[in-house]
């Protein structure tokens, strides 16, 4: 299928969906955060069984966060970025791990970084950080260099032992 | 005939030279002898066969193996790489240390038997180099470990890493590199640096929630 | 943790117990770790515990500009740096629209393959040491240095290089380069039948790699596994092939596939690999334009705005699909860029399946043939 | 007199067996296209591990990793060096050193298992799994040797190897001499029968937890194995000699062969490694005795 063939078939599926076409390859599928199973489901159907990344975007201004779901095809040479927007103060989503395995370990990854509970994923633990307290560092109101300056660098003054 | 001779003499002083010449770096007076004598003819082997660890702490051990083979091969100088901190002289720090590895490196570096030494590789363990404002990173490692050398670079090229080799010799030759003495007799400022960051219960900006 | 404790506490502490392969591991590449529960030498359950590269770069790079940041992402990956560079560099290009010239796209194409043979010789080297056969460790990383070389006298550097830039490539190829290209491929390729002979028609090597852990197409999918270890499966797919980039879509090449997908098909599609680099090398050369610019004209680096847009970008690495998916809000500094390493899934989720039932002895051997590479998925 | 002796021979055995890894390193390197370290090189390491502090976890782990030394050694008493040798009644009585050598890897298993690093214990049971494996098509290929020289002595043995390069076993006896070499393989725990260390599976395996002076004793322990193992199977089947030099000279040559397969083979896994030794020496092993007794 091309890109044309498979957008319009999204559109007809899904009418809800907003399609962005990137480049030739590659388009952004915008949906609600309801309809991201049944899409993501729908893709797999014709194809998308590759689930290459699974990552978030934290837009603070609008008070969202996007999560992006990359999947791509081995027969249509097409990469989707699934997309979905949720509420920044109460991040939630359904998890997909029923679709990807695979998902398991990549939402642990996100909740990790950005602190978005994935419903049904029960393997959300600590994975990459070592006791970590403060606020999830990928979000963009953390300060890096606020945090390691305040913990790595504290002891410039002492350090002539 | 006389040539010979003058030959075999002149072959024997510069024996004699640097054979004094050696005995001077090593012993300076009687009561060093007595005290400290034994340590520096150790030293001396100590010197001619390190064992480092085979643990690649970061991005700098990506130049270790070239060191290792054919084109650098440090077992020249008695240098190889061993399995287990029970059994290795040296740790590379090889670059940036994040928590959870300055967490192993601690506990291999404790694991360790005396004496032994630590080589920092590039700026990272300095000052945090290129990851200074990391949240994971470590800024210096000298809080946490006593350094007994750095070796310049990003990353240090291999002919680096033996030139560093080559000065911790020298430095354990004079008995100048015992960061493991400093570690045992400042135990406790290392300690409360290295629970100060592994260790922490409180957040550290007031936003901090966990979610 | 606790649970695996008290997972351990239940069971009989002489039968089953808790193996820490790695950090400090001699058949461990990287600093990573695998807690493994062994119950005699049989691994009854994995818990990969990455983190200990983990510099947070997607952080980092949203606090530097859009040329800074050229200096800081080729540490993503450590053993085939330039990918980053590429990846990142063709992000910034396809949100810009442009394109870059042709003799660029070529030199481009030279120094990806120089990685990716650099790469590979490192394989080879895993394989060796993880066997055992450490000659075949000493003669490939001997054997890489002659291209680290080329790369020092081309861009100054041995392992970082930072020369693809967005626009093109950094400088024109100096003289006299190309030559010295050719002999040392010409010397490699030449090397290749000693290690033919060393490596893989070794029969105590073949005799361990056969039936390792084999992959089915299905599982290879599902687990996103790419780059040699997919097409080890049987499944004909190649990024370069695919979606092209750089001079790939002019040169003329063959994907070569296994059946197998178990350790010996693995190690093999790489060995067939290598010597698809070599040609793609030496076509590169011949086709590569004389003259031309290497590198458009870009903005101040100051005050170099990206316009807004999101894109990802995949290469073909050595490991498999490397990619980034960079959002920019048309700021000097990029908003988000999420790294997909190329043995994020290898070494994270499939080992967490493909390790069970295995024994200890094949952990490090079923790495090498993976090509799992700790840093790439730290980041 | 005889202590004084019997020192000798123990220093011997350590020093001419640390001369040999050196050489055997520098052999290597040059295999592996580098240059590679002084030939003293293991006497410096030697020194430097004794002068390490060291850690037990365990009295037994002191005690096995002693007896794993002593053990070696006293097998060493009964091994005619060239001319010299210690009892006049047991000159080289080989039943009796296949004995006194498994005390040794049998102090070492004890020693390493008091660590109770679950690495080293699984690098004791494959050393001890293989050793099943190399013991005995080496016992049988004894056994076929004892029964033409109708004596169990080394020195009767070497004796009626003498008269030149064609009355060696070697020559004699040519399938009997291909098992023993690879049975010397796998003693000496060099490359296709090195499970038991294998640093890539299970670093390093028993001497994961040795450091400092555990270590050095670990060494020095390897160093009397090679030499009593090279010494056993030259005065085996190479006709042994009266000239010390030479001697060794033969258990260098042994030594080396051994180094040169080490070189390009990979590893076994251990339970392959056994079934190969109980399928290939095994069979050269009995076929040479079928053709002795015949």
């Amino acid at each position: 299928m091309t890109q044309k063939e498979i957008s319009e078939k999204i559109k007809e599926n899904f009418p809800n969906a907003e399609i962005k076409i990137i480049d030739k390859k590659q388009f952004s599928v915008l949906v609600d955060k309801e309809q991201i199973i049944p899409v993501l489901a729908f893709l797999q159907n014709i194809d998308f069984k590759e689930l290459a990344i699974l990552t978030a975007v934290d837009w603070i201004d609008e008070n969202q966060f996007e999560i992006v779901y990359n999947v791509f095809s081995y027969s249509h040479y097409q990469q989707i970025l699934v997309k979905a927007r949720i509420d920044r103060n109460n991040p939630k989503i359904q998890s997909v791990i029923n679709l990807w395995d695979i998902a398991k370990t990549y939402e642990r990854d996100v909740h990790e970084f950005f602190g978005i509970e994935f419903i049904g994923n029960d393997e959300l633990k600590p994975f990459f950080l070592h006791n970590w307290l403060d606020l999830p560092p990928m979000r963009k109101d953390f300060d890096s260099l606020a945090y390691s300056n305040e913990v790595y660098g504290k002891f410039k003054e002492e350090r002539d032992k | 005939m006389v040539l010979e001779m003058a030959h075999g003499t002149f072959a024997c002083a510069t024996f004699n030279r640097d054979f004094i010449r050696g005995v001077d770096m090593l012993i300076t007076s009687r009561n060093d002898l007595r005290d400290n004598g034994w340590e520096r003819i150790l030293n001396y082997f100590r010197k001619k066969s390190m064992w480092m660890l085979h643990y690649c702490t970061g991005c700098g051990a990506m130049e270790l193996p070239p060191t290792m083979t054919s084109r650098w091969d440090m077992e020249r100088f008695g240098i190889g790489p061993m399995a287990t901190p029970r059994q290795a002289d040296l740790l590379l720090v090889t670059g940036y240390l994040s928590i959870k590895s300055l967490k192993r490196v601690i506990y291999t570096y404790e694991q360790m038997q005396d004496p032994k030494w630590l080589i920092a590789f590039g700026s990272c363990p300095l000052n945090g180099g290129i990851y200074y404002d990391s949240y994971t990173v470590i800024n210096r490692l000298a809080l946490y470990l006593p350094i007994d050398l750095s070796i310049e670079g990003c990353m240090p090229r291999p002919e680096a890493v033996i030139n560093g080799f080559n000065t911790l010799m020298k430095g354990i030759e004079k008995g100048t590199a015992v960061g493991y003495k400093k570690y045992k007799e400042n135990y406790e400022w290392y300690k409360k640096n290295q629970d100060a960051i592994l260790n922490r219960t409180k957040p550290v900006f007031d936003s901090g929630v966990k979610s | 943790m606790n649970e695996l404790l008290t997972f351990l506490g239940e069971e009989d502490r002489y039968k089953k117990y808790e193996l820490f392969f790695g950090p400090n591991h001699p058949g461990m590449n990287g600093n990573f770790s695998y807690i493994i529960t062994v119950e005699g030498h049989t691994i009854k359950r994995v818990d990969p515990d990455p983190g200990q590269l983990h510099r947070g770069f997607e952080k980092l790079v949203e606090h530097r500009l859009w040329m800074q940041n050229i200096s800081l992402i080729p540490r993503i990956c450590v053993p085939e740096p330039d990918i980053n560079e590429l990846v990142y560099s063709r992000c910034i290009e396809k949100l810009m629209g442009v394109e870059i010239p042709d003799r660029a796209k070529y030199i481009r194409t030279i120094v990806l393959e120089m990685a990716r043979i650099s790469a590979f010789l490192l394989g080879f080297s895993a394989i060796g040491g993880s066997t055992g056969l450490y000659t075949a460790s000493h003669w490939t990383i001997g054997d890489r240095d002659y291209l680290l070389d080329l790369f020092e006298w081309l861009t100054g550097a041995r392992v970082y290089h930072m020369y693809i830039i967005p626009g093109g490539v950094r400088r024109d190829l100096p003289e006299g380069w190309i030559e010295k290209l050719e002999e040392t491929v010409d010397y490699i390729e030449k090397r290749l039948s000693e290690y033919d002979r060393l490596i893989y028609n070794n029969p105590v090597i073949v005799q361990r790699l056969k039936g390792l852990a084999p992959i089915t197409q299905e599982d290879a999918v599902k687990y996103g596994i790419t780059g040699p270890n997919l097409r080890a499966t049987g499944i004909k797919y190649d990024t370069r092939k695919a979606v092209p980039y750089a001079a790939y879509e002019y040169l003329d090449f063959d994907i070569p596939v296994q059946s197998d997908g178990d350790g010996l098909a693995r190690a093999i599609q790489r060995r067939e690999e290598f010597e698809i680099s070599i040609s793609l090398i030496r076509q590169a050369i011949k086709k590569m334009p004389k003259k031309g610019k290497v590198r458009l004209d870009m903005p101040n680096p100051l005050k170099f705005r990206v316009p807004k847009g999101e894109v990802y970008v995949k290469v073909e690495s050595a490991r498999g699909e490397h990619g980034y998916y960079i959002v920019s809000d048309g700021d000097t500094k990029p908003f988000r860029m999420a790294v997909r390493g190329g043995s994020y899934t290898a070494g994270l989720v499939y080992a967490r399946k493909a390790l069970v039932g295995m024994r200890i002895e094949d952990v490090a051997l079923w790495m090498a043939t993976m090509d799992v590479c700790a840093p790439d998925f730290d980041r | 007199m005889i202590v004084l002796k019997y020192i000798a021979f123990a220093l011997t055995s350590i020093i001419v067996g640390l001369l040999f890894m050196g050489l055997g390193r520098k052999y290597s390197a040059r295999i592996h296209r580098r240059y590679g370290p002084p030939f003293w090189q293991s006497y410096l390491d030697v020194i430097k591990l004794f002068s390490k502090t060291s850690i037990s976890h365990h009295w037994v782990m002191d005690f096995g990793i002693m007896m794993g030394l002593a053990g070696i050694l006293a097998t060493i008493a009964f091994l005619p060096i060239g001319p010299f040798h210690l009892f006049n009644s047991m000159n080289g009585n080989i039943i009796i050193m296949l004995y006194f050598m498994t005390i040794g890897y049998l102090g070492m298993a004890m020693g390493v298992s008091a660590s109770g690093n679950p690495n080293s214990a699984i690098g004791i049971a494959r050393a001890l799994t293989l050793m099943l494996g190399y013991e005995i098509p080496f016992v049988i290929v004894v056994i076929s040797l004892i029964f033409i020289n109708k004596s169990s002595l080394l020195s009767v043995m070497v004796a009626n190897q003498a008269g030149g390069f064609l009355h060696w076993n070697m020559i004699r006896y040519p399938l009997g001499f291909i098992a023993a070499e690879m049975a010397l393989q796998g003693m000496l725990g060099e490359k296709p029968f090195d499970a038991m260390i294998a640093p890539s599976e299970i670093a390093s395996g028993p001497m994961v937890e040795l450091s400092g002076k555990m270590m050095g004793l670990g060494f020095l322990q390897h160093a009397a194995q090679i030499f009593l193992e090279t010494a056993i199977i030259t005065s085996l089947f190479l006709g042994g000699s009266s000239n010390v030099w030479i001697f060794f000279l033969k258990m260098f040559v042994l030594y080396l062969v051994s180094l040169s397969i080490n070189a390009v083979s990979a590893r076994f896994k251990f339970e392959n490694a056994v079934k190969w030794f109980w399928k290939w020496p095994m069979a050269l092993s009995l076929a040479q005795l079928l053709i002795v007794i015949l």
